[in-house]
């Protein structure tokens, strides 16, 4: 058991300084940016002295030292500046979009995991005849469209063929939760499907392997049935090695997510990311670019603990 | 001869792997056709990829997928288990046959403790209605059985926590746990150190006679089945070739194959008569260690770690001395785990250890003993022999003048290791292990080192190879009077090439002398055990 | 402060930008007396002295009201005061302030309140450094009230044209929280801001103008883009959506929609830096001028939805605009290459072209343009920054060649062209003409409209003449509007009136 | 030589490797062709021929401005395979110089560089790219950059394990015996034996960059107007994603046929390396 804490405390150390290396890489890129955030709020017109007080009243003046920490601190109390665009906090700005973003992820991923896994278990039984490798195939085509496309091809496809026009319409899911999830199936379908995809190929790739391993026949010289061994041995196992695959799965649906918000024009953190972007509204820029790492990193962490308590292996390293 | 039961009774087997593009290959067992008789144990022998493996997977039911059976018919107590359906096959795997494997590293899922696995045995049975507490103890008493002490803790354990012998033993036991009429063994030793691989037969053998088990000991090394197996077929390219009682077979070999078995297992009578050269004991050494303390950080260029606890913890190696005299082939030997390699990585630089190592030469020269991995994939041989010379003090220089003298100097090394310049432009991937430890050999050679270490360089060989090997070490050492350290756990290399040795146990340094004393008359317990090993295994 | 280019340059967003906003939701009422307007810009400033954007007075003109207040027709027509009297060297203005105006918060409108928030517009508060929110308001010496309950405002200098901008709100006295909960005399309240996705006002019932408002709610819904606006138009999730391009507006269902179109008081220039080679030229100029199609250009950009223009002012200005210089420069390629041949750039040449990449129009213009220029050998690069780099490079700094940009302007006619004086700040063309100077001078000085008309027209042909830019158009602005709703103003400016706005009665 | 050719001709691996030829080829066609001759100008507008459907003249149709969408689909295979191929060089080049040492010489400098480049991993998808973008404005040099430097911790893993494995081998150990200095033994011994593993890599890598280059292009960061690129011709043409859909088919079409022609390619090279390795 002490090894064991020995490990969390050490991937513990390590979130640590990963999320600290992160802050440290957004606030520089804000930092070094060129121009002077207080002249770009104020418009070319303003006086130096309307600038120069804007710069103290944002604590532009500061050194990089202490705004960094001033920054760190808000960005932990949820309060990492306020927007210019806006003249809101950006921690509440950011809250009121995470129900599209982290709605929309949440749907994909599970999308990814009913699709691709019984898929995986199906495809992986008899390796190599047909309806494995028509499932392989389309795998690799989807795996290859990036999910903008996809959703360009599913508004064309539901807009034409389907004759529906959900498109571009949001409903927060405080008013109507039902439609809530409604639209944001199109939109999750387009970015789980080369993430789905890409999960076929390594739940297939990774049950075959096991399906392959010594233990596997050991428990058939136990005399255990075929079925047993897929779900007391080879599932447990190939589920171990996919945790973090999961986990990267997730963050790239999330970086999607970004994207396909767009197409889709629901009102996510990829559109206030790229209103921020346009109007080059730094605070908000920053804390959006770090909250999104921030839960990146959070879900390896919890990807390593979880290997960690499914792996007995793990514990010993 | 009294009449013995067959309790399996092959019969005429034919197997292949039919494609779709060769619709009747070459059969992978052809008309293969014995029994093994109850309560005996009986020995199959044979090269890779002969077919004894699918043989026994034939019996277990356990054939791959595309394996079809052309011909004959398996018996099991008389029962045509070709006519059964796969289901009851499966069924009687565990409870009628059992089978333990080669590798028990990976044979045991690593994500479920031992007991689970074990139980699992008795609950894929139906008919077992035993109840949670009736399994728990006949596990634990199986386990017991099969030499541990602990049992209760084992159950809690996972495999990972255990050493490669214990693995083995808990498939014995799982293999031997509803006390099935016929086990299986494909390979079970020879992925283990000797010591081990005696206890593990010896257990077996215990088996065999307290549970009354039949056994069909699978192995590659003819040497294995001496004094184990009752009786012993010998298999080449799917069909048995030889079948005898173990004595007359290794005996009298009939067939020439069996012969050519026989004498690679013994790599001893082929290197009598080499002649290394005499030492000069009074010389000051080659090379001088004093003390050497070493041990692994979280990597190989990290300092040891300087807490007097953690040195303890850590520490692989403890006060090691040593000298190599010139002209010396200093043999070292001592059982996996005692520190061999270590040492010499830290004689050799690689490894940051505490005491003090002096070498009275330019350069020392290194062979290991994995003759895949000691040359570069990606080079041809010339690029490895260009590069040895550069980093010597003896490179010639560049410039055309040089480098001609250089290809020159190659080409006779390789010759004198006994390649030619045809082999220059050749790479790795095309020698054979021989052949590359040769190369190995000779990039040593042309820095021209006053001291070899080869770690052993003899142990993935076969035994011509290895002979070969040995007569270019010894010649080397007679004609350019390089001393050698060499590393091996086969004690007739020592006995044979080494007039002085060492032998390591758990870091120390437990006995020194001359070869002849040593191995006649061991003072300690851990060349005691060495020894003995040996002589079980090998018969000698 | 900012408020000149709000005014002046102040964004045109004809069209639809895919990059600034986003969409978002708005809840409906139960009753059927609400409108919904999908708007493509993000509003955020409410205080009417420092709006930024054109995007937020397009939603405080129902908030906020000034002394005076331009109708649909672009006529300046008195508000919050009912005249004014301006003194004949026009240095002193003074107003007659409205009776029984009330405040959203009840409040009763006085002088003093007028008062307190001219002076904050001029930066003439205690607490203010004497800058100006309302730049144009700078002018102003000091605001006081007459004995008889009047407000008089005196000038430092005379100017006949400063009344236009006594459009600017009025709020409460001592009131300086606008930002947060705007207070104002307008039709509407201030309900709420959900940034990103929508503003609700609602209902003034204590209006001063009796009858309206008719609507009791107004939501202002961010859409990310037309395309945004658009499909939710088809759902039916908004009533009103102004600035469409004209092939999406022929999408829309004629029974569900009507869809409004009108001149947007704005001038598309292609501006070419005067200070830069070759560009000083005025034959080069000239050549760039005759070398574009402007008929193609709005094919491309507004499909078609544009008026072709020759000159610095749109023709919504009515009088001041100079019918005359219509046609001044027709395509003529070989006109166009002649006149560069004889500025000596016979092979062409390089410039650059920088243009803000959140307005899509602009940037499309950028490259048509490129590709027409191509004929007459001149190779242009098209380089996108964004709005901030923009204004910071090309508006205030003045490092570029070309740009494309839409001008606004109130409909005071020397804001159209008080820019071409040689130190304007608002001059980022470095335009330099001496006669043009001394007649931007003279203007504010003239009392009489037909002279002061007169002189307008004189600096035009001068422009024109000149050539100091290329003109391009006045887009068009089209709004759709719902079948259910009637009584909406398309206004050639950058607001909404919803005060006139009402259901279809059936 | 022959046995290294025998060993990449499974018919797995060949099958991937003729269906990833075929469809790269398409696009790497279009790219070879358009550098001497497209059959207009790709940045010619023309407002008399706008948002033609496909026909003999306009084979994919006219985009808005009334340029061909068959010119410009060429013209922009010629970005797309510049920024991945420059960005993967990139990308290559720091993973190499980076992943190899901390492989090699471990402790302190691996765990810094390794920090480093996990945190990089870190931003989701292509939101470093994206930033990186939105700092220093786009333009294609600076998509080169940032994608660049998102891909290089990709590529500095692959180096850095398989550094971390081959230096156990016998012959890095025997280098280091004979004393070649630890820069040659990197350089010479180490890199040509990663090259099996950093080839599928690099393939991969290239379709990945494609991946991400033209989602910054459809939202407005990547390749700037005129000049064409098939995100921003995808983003250009959602607008007319009813009336003419051909502007998405088009590019869509090609862009697919570029990813999958890669991701073949790197299936095959995966197959066959696998199969044929040790």
């Amino acid at each position: 058991m002490q090894s064991k804490a020995g490990y969390l405390l050490g991937k513990f150390i390590e979130l640590v300084l990963t999320l600290f290396v992160v802050s440290l890489l957004v606030f520089a890129a804000f930092s070094i940016i060129p121009g002077d955030a207080a002249r770009v709020m104020l418009g070319p017109d303003a006086t130096d002295a309307q600038v120069q007080l804007l710069r103290s009243q944002m604590g532009l003046d500061k050194p990089l030292v202490v705004r960094y920490f001033s920054w760190i601190a808000g960005v932990f109390t949820f309060n990492p500046g306020t927007s210019y665009a806006y003249n809101m906090g950006v921690g509440e700005l950011i809250a009121q979009r995470l129900p599209v973003t982290l709605g929309m992820s949440a749907i994909a991923m599970i999308m990814v995991i009913l699709i691709s896994y019984p898929l995986a278990v199906l495809s992986s039984r008899k390796p190599g005849r047909l309806g494995d490798q028509v499932c392989s195939v389309i795998g690799h085509v989807l795996f290859a469209i990036p999910p903008y496309v996809a959703s360009l091809l599913l508004i064309l496809l539901a807009g034409s063929v389907f004759k529906l026009m959900t498109v571009g319409t949001y409903v927060s899911p405080r008013e109507n939760f039902i439609s809530y999830i409604g639209c944001l199936l199109l939109p999750s379908f387009a970015i789980a499907l080369p993430k789905i995809a890409m999960s076929f190929k390594f739940l297939r790739s990774s049950i075959i392997e096991q399906n392959s391993k010594d233990y596997v026949r050991t428990s058939k010289s136990h005399g255990l049935s075929d079925l047993k061994i897929l779900v007391r041995h080879v599932l447990p196992n190939s589920n171990v090695s996919s945790i973090t695959i999961i986990s990267i799965i997730l963050s790239d649906i999330l970086g999607g997510s970004l994207i396909v918000e767009q197409v889709f024009n629901l009102p996510g953190l990829g559109r206030l990311l790229l209103s921020a972007i346009s109007r080059r509204d730094f605070p908000l820029l920053s804390g959006i670019v770090f909250y999104l790492a921030l839960i990146t990193v959070l879900l390896y962490f919890i990807s390593d603990i979880a290997s960690s308590l499914a792996d007995p292996r793990i514990r010993l390293k | 001869m009294a009449r013995h039961i067959h309790i399996v009774k092959v019969h005429h087997l034919t197997l292949s792997f039919p494609t779709r593009k060769d619709p009747d290959p070459k059969p992978v067992l052809d008309d293969v056709d014995f029994g093994i008789r109850d309560g005996e144990i009986l020995g199959l022998i044979g090269n890779s990829g002969c077919g004894k493996t699918m043989t026994s997977l034939a019996i277990a039911g356990l054939l791959p997928d595309n394996a079809r059976i052309t011909h004959g018919s398996i018996k099991f107590a008389g029962k045509d288990l070709l006519a059964m359906k796969p289901k009851d096959r499966r069924a009687m795997l565990g409870k009628d046959i059992g089978m333990i494997f080669q590798e028990p590293s990976t044979a045991l899922d690593p994500l479920m403790t031992i007991g689970k696995q074990l139980e699992e045995v008795l609950t894929a049975h139906k008919e077992n209605t035993q109840s949670g507490e009736d399994r728990l103890k006949a596990v634990t008493d199986m386990l017991e059985l099969v030499g541990f002490t602990n049992a209760e803790e084992i159950l809690g354990r996972y495999p990972h926590q255990l050493s490669g012998g214990q693995r083995q033993r808990v498939l014995i036991a799982g293999a031997a746990l509803l006390k099935p009429r016929l086990l299986i063994c494909d390979e079970p030793t020879s992925s283990l150190d000797t010591v081990t691989t005696v206890s593990i037969l010896a257990l077996l053998k215990e088996l065999c006679q307290k549970l009354r088990i039949t056994i069909l000991f699978i192995s590659h090394d003819l040497s294995a089945v001496r004094g184990f197996c009752d009786r012993v077929m010998v298999m080449k390219d799917g069909k048995i070739i030889d079948k005898d009682t173990t004595s007359d077979i290794l005996s009298n070999p009939r067939n020439a194959y069996t012969a050519e078995l026989l004498t690679n297992a013994r790599l001893d009578t082929r290197i009598l008569g080499l002649e290394p050269a005499n030492v000069d004991y009074s010389a000051s050494p080659v090379l001088t260690a004093r003390d050497i303390t070493a041990g692994y950080g979280r990597s190989l260029f990290e300092r040891v770690r300087k807490t007097s606890e953690e040195k303890t913890d850590n520490n692989v190696l403890h006060g090691v001395s040593l000298d190599v005299y010139p002209n010396e082939i200093l043999g070292l030997i001592g059982g996996s785990g005692s520190g061999k390699t270590t040492l010499i990585r830290s004689l050799l630089g690689l490894l940051p250890h505490e005491g003090a190592v002096s070498i009275k030469s330019a350069s020392v020269g290194a062979i290991f003993q994995d003759p895949v991995s000691c040359l570069n994939p990606a080079h041809t041989i010339k690029w490895h022999m260009s590069e040895a010379l550069r980093s010597s003090p003896k490179d010639p220089g560049k410039g055309f003048k040089g480098r001609a003298k250089a290809l020159k100097r190659i080409i006779t090394v390789l010759e004198e290791c006994g390649l030619g310049a045809k082999y220059l432009n050749r790479r790795p991937n095309e020698l054979s292990g021989g052949q590359r430890q040769r190369i190995a050999i000779a990039m040593c050679l042309i820095q021209e080192p006053a001291l070899i270490v080869a770690d052993e360089p003899f142990s993935s060989l076969d035994a011509s190879s290895s002979a070969e090997l040995l007569k270019l070490m010894t010649d080397i050492n007679r004609e350019r009077h390089t001393a050698f350290l060499l590393i091996t756990h086969n004690i007739h290399i020592v006995r044979q090439i080494c007039p002085r040795i060492i032998v390591m146990d758990e870091g120390r340094i437990c006995e020194e002398g001359t070869t002849a004393e040593v191995l006649t008359n061991p003072r300690s317990e851990c060349t005691a055990a060495l020894l003995e090993a040996e002589r079980r295994i090998h018969g000698i | 402060m900012n408020r000149f280019i709000t005014k002046t340059i102040a964004v045109a967003t004809v069209a639809a930008i895919g990059l600034t906003v986003m969409t978002g939701c708005g809840k409906k009422t139960d009753a059927n007396n609400y409108a919904v307007v999908g708007i493509t810009q993000e509003p955020g400033i409410f205080d009417p002295h420092t709006v930024v954007a054109a995007g937020d007075e397009e939603i405080i003109f129902n908030i906020y009201e000034g002394l005076y207040k331009f109708d649909a027709q672009g006529k300046l027509n008195p508000c919050l005061a009912t005249d004014v009297e301006i003194s004949s060297d026009a240095s002193v203005y003074t107003f007659t302030i409205r009776e029984g105006v009330k405040f959203h918060d009840g409040s009763e409108l006085d002088a003093n309140d007028v008062v307190y928030s001219l002076k904050r517009a001029a930066g003439l508060l205690d607490n203010q450094d004497g800058t100006a929110l309302v730049a144009e308001l700078d002018p102003i010496e000091s605001v006081s009230v007459t004995s008889d309950g009047r407000v008089e405002v005196k000038l430092e200098v005379s100017n006949c044209e400063l009344l236009s901008y006594f459009t600017t709100g009025i709020i409460p006295e001592g009131y300086d929280n606008c930002q947060a909960a705007p207070v104002g005399t307008g039709p509407f309240k201030f309900e709420s801001y959900n940034p990103g996705q929508s503003v609700i006002l609602v209902k003034n019932e204590n209006y001063w103008q009796k009858g309206l408002p008719y609507l009791d709610k107004v939501t202002f819904k961010v859409c990310a883009d037309m395309d945004a606006g658009l499909t939710e138009l088809s759902n039916g999730s908004i009533d009103i959506f102004p600035y469409l391009m004209k092939d999406r507006a022929d999408q829309l269902d004629p029974a569900k929609f009507n869809v409004l179109s009108n001149g947007s008081n704005m001038v598309q220039i292609f501006a070419l830096n005067n200070s830069v080679e070759p560009l000083n030229d005025v034959r080069v100029r000239q050549a760039m001028n005759y070398a574009i199609s402007r008929k193609d250009i709005i094919s491309v950009t507004m499909d078609g939805a544009g008026v072709e223009l020759t000159t610095a002012m749109s023709p919504a200005m009515g009088s001041y605009y100079d019918t005359s210089l219509d046609g001044t420069f027709d395509q003529d390629i070989e006109k166009a290459k002649s006149l560069l041949a004889e500025a000596g750039y016979d092979n062409g040449f390089d410039i650059t072209c920088t243009v803000p990449s959140s307005y899509l129009v602009h940037v499309n213009t950028a490259v048509e343009l490129a590709s027409e220029l191509k004929a007459i050998g001149i190779n242009m690069e098209i380089k996108q920054v964004d709005w901030a780099t923009w204004l910071d490079e090309v508006y205030a700094g003045r490092h570029y060649d070309t740009t494309v940009i839409c001008l606004t302007s109130t409909y005071a006619p020397f804001d159209v062209v008080g820019r071409y004086e040689s130190n304007a700040s608002g001059n980022f063309i470095n335009y330099s003409n001496a006669q043009v100077d001394e007649l931007l001078n003279k203007i504010p000085m003239v009392s009489d409209e037909s002279e002061r008309t007169e002189l307008y027209h004189q600096v035009l042909a001068l422009l024109t003449e000149d050539a100091c830019s290329v003109y391009i158009q006045d887009p068009t602005t089209i709004t759709a509007v719902s079948t259910r709703l009637e009584g909406y103003n398309v206004y050639p400016m950058y607001v909404q009136d919803m005060s006139t706005v009402k259901l279809v009665e059936n | 030589m022959t046995r290294q050719s025998r060993k990449l001709r499974s018919p797995e691996a060949s099958a991937f490797y003729i269906a990833g030829i075929l469809l790269l080829g398409i696009v790497v066609a279009a790219f070879i062709v358009s550098l001497f001759w497209t059959p207009y100008a790709p940045d010619a507008t023309d407002a008399s021929s706008k948002l033609l459907a496909p026909c003999a003249e306009h084979p994919f149709g006219t985009d808005n401005f009334g340029r061909d969408v068959l010119s410009r689909v060429m013209a922009a295979s010629k970005y797309t395979i510049f920024i991945s191929a420059a960005g993967v060089a990139i990308a290559l080049v720091l993973g190499t110089v980076s992943g190899i040492p901390a492989g090699y010489f471990g402790g302190f400098a691996d765990r810094s560089i390794m920090l480093l480049g996990n945190s990089i991993m870190c931003f989701p998808g292509i939101l470093l790219a994206l930033v990186a973008v939105a700092v220093f404005g786009p333009s294609v040099a600076n998509v080169i950059w940032a994608l660049g430097l998102v891909f290089a911790p990709t590529f500095a893993r692959v180096c850095r394990v398989g550094t971390m494995e081959i230096k156990e081998l016998d012959y890095i150990t025997h280098a280091r015996v004979m004393g070649v200095k630890p820069a040659r033994i990197m350089a010479l011994h180490i890199f040509p034996n990663l090259v099996s593993q950093l080839l599928p890599a690099t393939v991969i890598g290239l379709a990945n960059m494609t991946l991400f280059e033209s989602g910054m292009s459809y939202l407005g960061l990547g390749v700037q107007p005129p000049d064409a690129s098939f995100g921003k011709m995808l983003s250009d043409a959602q607008a007319y994603i009813r009336t003419a859909p051909w502007l998405i088919v088009f590019p869509a079409l090609m862009l697919v046929f570029y990813i999958l022609g890669l991701y073949f390619i790197s299936e095959g090279l995966r197959v066959s390396l696998s199969k044929g390795g040790k």
